[in-house]
């Protein structure tokens, strides 16, 4: 039963995911865990610069449709691929069970209920966060004449084989959220990356701080390649700054933990002068615990879902809110329709990453959706909006 | 044969409370060692609110494992409690009170599942408590299509968050603790009663209670519902005290059951005591602050967890007849 | 064969245990020549099962040498003792009913044929063994719980024997048998004997002790304070030996048919699936003893009156108002209790104290008069009416003796004021002492106007308690007896070389 | 563990393979009305490759639980024996040998601590291997953030993904594995040791079995199992992945598949052939409701709802015999 809880934990956790660290397949060096001062064994330089070069770089495309729009996009042709439609669009999906997968999949569905004449069927697995599932599922998808397959990746190295299998097919393969460690795919649809999320919020933290201020880094799990990324930059950025990383504690997404952690360094230290999270899961329970300790609540970042932000309206927070944007589950079928077309697309599509904050949070805060509803949705213009999504 | 037992043996009789406070106590001393103002009234005081619905599932728990079966559905049961009363009452204050009723029958509701399935169906306990737990956990995902929606009114979550405040001494007593105080109180006046004795005797040997004229279905049947009412308590109470998550309630029946081997209370039935089991999850919650505050690796935390549970249970199990 | 004397095949000497600080065994002396049945004998608490336990390994002694085929040996456990040639057959069978007679009989020791076990060799092997007791009949891959307790316990010795065994350790081994039964194990220890096997004899059945043994070793309070020649000794004597007092009238007198109440307890044609056709009227004041061989049906007579094993069919009244006993509660609650044969199984709550297991039966039946208070004080007043022997009433019941334990049952249920007591087998495995203690306590039950119904299979016990004696044979009742019926009336009736007497 | 468990369920291995054929006659019914096919290769193939994995693991665990006891650890066993594969390999076909041996290695040791906790320690089943799986957990969180290291890729496309007709190696090697099992239970001493201690611990005491060293042996030969399933992951995930254990849910999987099969928890009486019935049956389930994209979370439900009605069969079955 607690495995039950675990498993559940690493998709509740409400942890998006971002294209795969190298830092996976490199061997364990029984390092002691992250935030104990050196760099978390999980960091990799070159996808780090990367990752903050983009959030700079300024997108092409449509304006007011990120998710059609690319980050210095390398077109690909795709004509081979062309064929009439209507379309069998198949999906192999990592899993449902957490709000984010659950609000980014409503919108992928609105997303080809909009092309109702084009897709004639939409096929859709769920591999219930189980790599070995996730592999029988494609295997067995070959077998039911799909035109295309777009493949969610569960992890990104034992998916790998599965998805070379399905190019070799000759069906034309978009994978998006963690990536495969293969260039087989049409091609590769994310946002920028953990790196970013986490470069971002420690910035903010670490700024609105009184410097050499106090940190309490509060994290969902340990070992999942797209939090530890979160981490490895927020660290880089918060020594930079200079700030006391006073401890970094792993909340397992479950509030209750959350705020007795809070309290208990909030005993230990007097204040805290800064929180980063690296997800917003249990932002809110963070907040109360300052609230129920009667302290002011330092600067903190959160992510965009409506609890946290009604929260951070509500009590004028100083806070920020990076996004792992939950649109991204509509461009693949775009994508997959363009490729069917012969159109070019970009390779890897890297979609723009926006991040919340004072300025533009009311444009995100909408006091009729549920609390664990993701803002960043971009799905606002399509069909059954709200009542799809409540 | 005849043997007069000393009377140092007596104290494992009502339950093995001896290995429970040993450990307890070397717990609390590395902590103020470490945190010297942790036993000063607020900071206890708070420790021991939090600590309520983990204490209690753990009393709970005690009437199932004593009857001689094993309840692994709380956890599933709270985390179901919380999102539904989060779903009906949606923000609304004046839904705070029939919403507790519903919840209440509904957690009886579950006891007395789990009760029937085990005692007339003749499903062993650990199946038909896992298999709630798959229900229960799926139904509510289900009905929330994967997240918890609405939200629990300010008025609900008084119990678990607030305190009376400003008192003499103490400073405040969250009414968290109240409740627990209360609910430990009917716990052990429970066990002292003949129902308490006889669910014992239930645990011991079912026969000799059948034939005694104990209706074993109906007492163990009893216990599984005690055991769905504290977890609706310790649900109402986590609820208030850190909101609405899937997570509210992940992992506690493993905690609870933890706590009350630790607390002396032999899996099998028919030995414990309900105190041994609350101290055994009062201790839990120490070691969990005590790592809080020794800023323990939080990757390595459970190795740390698994290995003190191991030695405490290994060291109790030493000194008890065995089980 | 006392006359020539080989050299002992076992010799303790000065044998010294405690457990938890209690002096159990000290300095006990004993030996034990090739084929010689050496009794040991004593009250419960003794040390008897201690003593065996010490030679076949279980215990270890803390002082003293144990001797084994003129070698000084120490057994670790159970399986040096077997390996050296000691076999044992426990007072409880350890016996595992979901396997097969062989699997049983061979566990431990399975039989090899390339390393795999042969399950051939297990099956002739057994055969062979149960064949050499008399017992060929008995088909060795029959699960063991689809078999009587009488040939369980057959079974239990032919275990014992398997690892041809020098010794044989035999704790109370006909305590599950009937005497007829009883005449088979006689007949099986004699080959025993010839076979030049040595046993070591610990029963409470003096005519067994006689019977059997050539010398008797009496244990009293952990000491061997004598050891007899079986030839030139006295019931009375080996009693004082063993109580260090002259014993009484060995049985309270029967009630004297004035004494007789109204019928209390009537039941025509019940039956259910081990019972046809019970017609029975017990009346108040009597002890109706209940004969009859293992398996024919008197247990399951007291079972089905206290709801255990209900009658399917029949109809029983109480006091003469007709009464369903659907469940032992619903017996309970028409003035019905049951003392069963199984203390360990069905009796006790081993893990409660001794006040936990007299309040059990009251607890979950509330009859009326008074609140807690008055009940627990009810059971103190019976605990120390029956004379229990214990460190206090919170001592777990699991440390008391069978007496003693069995004294708490009766407590338990005199604690309800019942009508009619139903007694199986209240006497087995309880010492000389304990014993009368507990006769007197049923008589005078009866005397006080409880009807009670006695299960024995002890034949001179059923003899000199009842009032009346009903024989059962093949669920039915194959007749009645009146007072002074000898002990070949009622095995006439219990084998059917009589045919159906009149009542 | 087995105390708590008393209530008896009886050995019918025929009992879950009509259970089998009733749900794949149904199912197939269903999914071919759904316009789905149930018994095409790739779908067959899918389910036998489930089937392997849970098998493997489900197999060792008959063994212990026959023996009385029980092992939680089992899916962290699966995931560490995963990870000590492919890294140990390194995509290398020359290091295959001495990686899967590294790997059994490991899984013995972790199944001999586990032994020796449950007999030496006395820590009952349930607490000790929990707190074993919680010191791996420990471990592989700290140690992994993803899949790492390489499988061979001869054992890739052997164990993998080589198949003859529609049945895979992997499923083969379940049947080689398990029919293994059923003749030590059968025919070997430990065999019949190993359910003489399940079944009264005391009696193969007193009859000269060495308890303590059998229970420890089918520990070790549980995670043996679990060690094997690793490796056979590793091939068919190409990598170890530090969760593929958890995520299956193999501890709770892989009882619920034994006592499907009829193997009583209380011990003392078990058939691994019905254990394969009980795998099977667990994998074709997932199968139809896969090929229904039914909800997993109502997946989950059913699952509870089919698990205990299963085991309430056994029970009623046993109590007619009985009577």
């Amino acid at each position: 039963m607690t495995v039950l809880a675990v498993s559940a934990l690493l998709v509740l956790s409400g942890c998006a995911t971002d294209e795969p660290t190298t830092g996976a397949s490199g061997s364990p060096s029984a390092g002691t865990g992250s935030g104990t001062g050196e760099q978390s064994k999980f960091f990799v330089r070159a996808d780090y610069d990367k990752q903050l070069a983009l959030l700079d770089a300024t997108p092409t495309g449509p304006a007011g449709k990120p998710w059609e729009q690319a980050l210095n996009p390398e077109m690909v042709e795709t004509a081979k691929f062309k064929k009439p439609g209507p379309y069998k669009i198949c999906f192999s999906n990592a899993g449902l069970n957490n709000p984010w997968r659950q609000v980014g999949f409503k919108t992928m569905r609105a997303e080809v209920d909009t092309h109702r004449g084009r897709i004639s069927e939409f096929v859709h697995v769920d591999a219930e966060g189980k790599d070995q599932k996730q592999i029988a599922d494609i295997n067995d998808l070959l077998g039911k004449g799909c035109h295309a397959l777009i493949v969610s990746p569960n992890t990104t190295a034992t998916l790998t084989p599965a998805v070379e299998a399905a190019c070799r097919k000759g069906l034309p393969v978009i994978v998006f959220d963690r990536g495969v460690d293969t260039t087989c795919p049409v091609t590769f649809i994310n946002p920028i990356g953990g790196y970013g999320f986490g470069h971002v919020a420690a910035e903010f933290v670490s700024q609105k701080m009184k410097a050499g201020g106090k940190v309490l880094a509060l994290r969902i799990l340990p070992g999942v390649d797209a939090l530890e990324t979160r981490w490895a930059a927020a660290k880089i950025a918060f020594d930079k700054a200079g700030v006391d990383i006073v401890g970094v504690e792993f909340t397992d997404g479950d509030p209750a933990r959350t705020k007795k952690i809070v309290n208990d360094y909030i005993q230990r230290y007097g204040t805290i002068d800064g929180v980063w999270m690296d997800a917003g899961a249990v932002a809110g329970a963070a907040v109360e615990a300052f609230e129920d300790a009667g302290k002011p609540v330092p600067p903190i970042n959160g992510e965009d879902q409506l609890d946290f932000l009604k929260l951070w309206k509500d009590k004028k927070l100083t806070a920020i809110a990076p996004t792992y944007p939950t649109y991204q589950w509509r461009t693949p079928i775009i994508a997959a329709l363009k490729i069917l077309d012969g159109e070019q697309v970009p390779n890897p599509w890297k979609l723009p990453q926006p991040t919340i904050t004072r300025d533009n949070l009311d444009e995100y805060v909408d006091p009729t959706m549920p609390p664990l509803h993701y803002a960043m949705c971009g799905c606002t213009d399509l069909p059954g909006y709200p009542r799809r999504w409540k | 044969m005849r043997i007069a037992r000393p009377p140092r043996l007596l104290t494992f009789r009502s339950g093995g409370l001896a290995p429970i406070l040993v450990i307890l106590a070397v717990l609390l001393i590395l902590l103020t060692a470490r945190q010297p103002d942790f036993l000063s009234p607020p900071s206890l005081m708070s420790f021991l609110g939090r600590s309520a619905p983990v204490v209690l599932l753990a009393a709970g728990q005690y009437f199932v494992i004593v009857s001689g079966e094993l309840d692994l559905s709380v956890g599933s049961l709270v985390t179901a409690q919380v999102v539904i009363a989060a779903r009906l009452i949606d923000g609304d204050p004046s839904a705070g009170r029939p919403v507790a009723v519903l919840l209440l029958a509904f957690g009886i509701a579950v006891g007395l599942v789990n009760g029937l399935v085990t005692t007339l169906l003749r499903v062993p306990s650990f199946i038909t408590t896992l298999g709630m737990f798959l229900i229960l956990v799926g139904a509510v995902y289900l009905w929330s299509d994967g997240a918890p929606k609405g939200g629990l009114s300010e008025e609900f979550r008084r119990l678990g968050r607030s305190a009376f405040e400003d008192l003499p001494v103490l400073g405040r007593i969250p009414y968290a603790l109240v409740v627990l105080l209360a609910a430990a109180a009917a716990a052990l006046v429970l066990t002292r009663s003949d129902f308490g004795r006889t669910l014992v005797a239930v645990g011991g040997n079912p026969r000799t209670a059948e034939l005694s004229g104990v209706r074993v279905w109906r007492a163990k049947t009893m216990a599984f519902v005690l055991s769905s009412v504290a977890a609706t308590l310790a649900a109402v109470l986590i609820g208030g005290y850190s909101g609405v998550s899937f997570q509210a309630g992940a992992g506690l029946e493993f905690g609870a059951i933890t706590a009350a081997v630790l607390g002396g209370v032999a899996l099998g039935g028919g030995r414990g005591s309900v105190v041994g089991a609350m101290l055994g999850a009062l201790t839990l919650e120490t070691l969990f602050t005590l790592m809080n505050f020794y800023g323990v690796s939080g990757a390595l935390r459970p190795t740390v967890q698994g290995a003190i549970i191991l030695l405490a249970v290994a060291a109790a199990s030493f000194r008890l007849p065995s089980r | 064969m006392s006359g020539l004397l080989p050299s002992p095949l076992l010799a303790l000497r000065g044998i010294g245990k405690s457990f938890l600080g209690v002096r159990v065994l000290d300095g006990v002396d004993l030996q034990v020549r090739p084929g010689e049945v050496h009794a040991v004998v004593g009250e419960n608490g003794a040390g008897k099962s201690t003593l065996m336990k010490v030679v076949s390994g279980v215990h270890q002694p803390d002082e003293g040498t144990v001797e084994f085929a003129g070698a000084p040996r120490t057994f670790r456990n159970p399986r040096e003792a077997r390996q050296a040639g000691i076999g044992i057959v426990y007072q409880e069978l350890t016996l595992l009913p979901e396997r097969t007679v062989a699997e049983n009989v061979c566990l431990g020791r399975e039989p090899l044929r390339r390393g795999l076990v042969d399950r051939r060799a297990m099956l002739s092997h057994t055969a062979e063994l149960l064949a050499s007791v008399g017992e060929g009949s008995l088909p060795p891959d029959t699960r063991v719980g689809r078999l009587g307790v009488a040939q369980q316990q057959v079974v239990e010795i032919v275990k014992a024997l398997a690892l041809d065994a020098r010794l044989l350790i035999m704790d109370e081994p006909t305590a599950a048998l009937a005497d007829h039964e009883v005449d088979q194990l006689y007949a099986l220890v004699r080959r025993l004997q010839e076979h030049g096997i040595g046993v070591l004899y610990v029963s409470h059945r003096l005519k067994e002790v006689f019977d059997l043994s050539s010398r008797i070793t009496v244990l009293k309070d952990g000491r061997a304070v004598a050891t007899l020649d079986t030839v030139d000794t006295s019931a009375d004597r080996l009693v004082r030996h063993m109580v260090g007092r002259e014993l009484s009238s060995y049985y309270p007198a029967p009630a004297e048919p004035q004494e007789l109440g109204p019928v209390r307890l009537t039941v025509r044609g019940g039956g259910n699936r081990k019972l046809r056709g019970i017609d029975l009227r017990l009346r108040a004041g009597e002890v109706l003893g209940v004969g009859g061989l293992q398996g024919s049906g008197r247990s399951a007579l007291a079972r089905a009156l206290f709801g255990a094993a209900p009658f399917s069919t029949g109809r029983v009244t109480v006091d003469g108002a007709p009464v369903r006993l659907r469940s032992p509660r619903a017996a309970i609650r028409a003035g019905i209790a049951y003392v069963s044969e199984d203390r360990k199984g069905e009796g006790i709550v081993a893990g409660q104290s001794v006040l936990d297991n007299a309040l059990l039966a009251g607890r979950a039946v509330r009859l009326g008069r008074g609140g807690r208070g008055a009940r627990t004080a009810r059971v103190r007043e019976l605990l120390a009416a029956v004379e229990l022997r214990a460190a206090g009433e919170e001592q777990e019941i699991r440390f008391l003796s069978g007496g003693n334990q069995q004294k708490v049952v009766l407590a338990r249920w005199l604690a309800l004021a019942p009508r009619i007591l139903l007694f199986d087998e209240p006497t087995r495995g309880i010492d000389v002492g304990a014993k009368s203690a507990i006769h007197d306590l049923v008589r005078r039950l009866a005397c006080d106007g409880a009807a009670v119904l006695m299960v024995s299979s002890e034949l001179p016990e059923l003899l000199g308690m009842s009032d009346r004696i009903v024989v059962m044979r093949d669920g039915r009742i194959a007749g009645e007896l009146p007072t002074g019926a000898s002990e070949e009336d009622v095995v006439a009736l219990a084998v059917g070389t009589v045919g159906e007497a009149a009542g | 563990m087995s105390g708590a468990l008393s209530l008896p369920t009886r050995r019918t291995p025929p009992g879950v393979f009509v259970a089998l054929v009733l749900t794949l006659a149904i199912g197939w019914i269903v999914v071919t009305l759904d316009g789905g096919r149930l018994f095409s290769v790739p779908t067959t193939v899918s389910l036998l490759h489930v089937a392997a994995g849970l098998g493997l693991v489900a197999v060792g665990q008959t063994l212990v639980i026959v023996g009385g006891s029980l092992d939680l650890s089992v899916a962290f066993v699966v995931s560490l024996s995963t990870l000590v594969a492919a890294e140990t390999m390194a995509g290398d076909d020359g290091a295959l040998l001495p990686a899967i041996g590294l790997t059994l290695a490991v899984s013995a040791t972790i199944g001999l601590v586990n032994g020796l906790l449950v007999t030496a320690a006395r820590i009952n089943p349930f607490i000790a291997t929990v707190g074993v799986g919680l010191l791996l957990k420990g471990y592989l969180d700290n140690g992994y953030d993803g899949p790492a290291g390489k499988t061979a890729p001869a054992l890739v496309q052997g164990l993998g993904y080589q198949r003859i007709g529609p049945v895979p190696l992997s499923f083969l090697l379940l049947l080689a594995v398990a029919a293994a099992a059923w003749f030590v239970l059968a025919r070997t001493r430990f065999g019949h040791h190993l359910i003489a201690v399940g079944g009264d611990p005391e009696v193969a005491r007193l009859s000269g079995v060495r308890g303590s060293r059998v229970l420890v042996t089918a520990h070790v030969l549980c995670a043996l199992c679990a060690g094997l399933a690793g490796v056979y992951l590793a091939g068919r995930l190409g990598a170890g992945a530090p969760r593929v254990g958890t995520e299956g849910l193999y501890d709770l999987e892989s009882i619920a598949a034994v006592v499907l099969g009829g193997t009583a928890l209380a011990g003392g009486r078990g058939s691994v052939v019905g254990t394969v019935g009980g795998v099977l049956l667990l994998a074709s389930m997932d199968a139809i409701f896969n090929q229904l994209e039914v909800d997993v979370f109502f997946k989950q439900a059913i699952r509870g709802v089919i698990i205990i009605a299963a085991v309430a069969v056994y029970a009623r079955r046993a109590m007619r015999k009985a009577s």
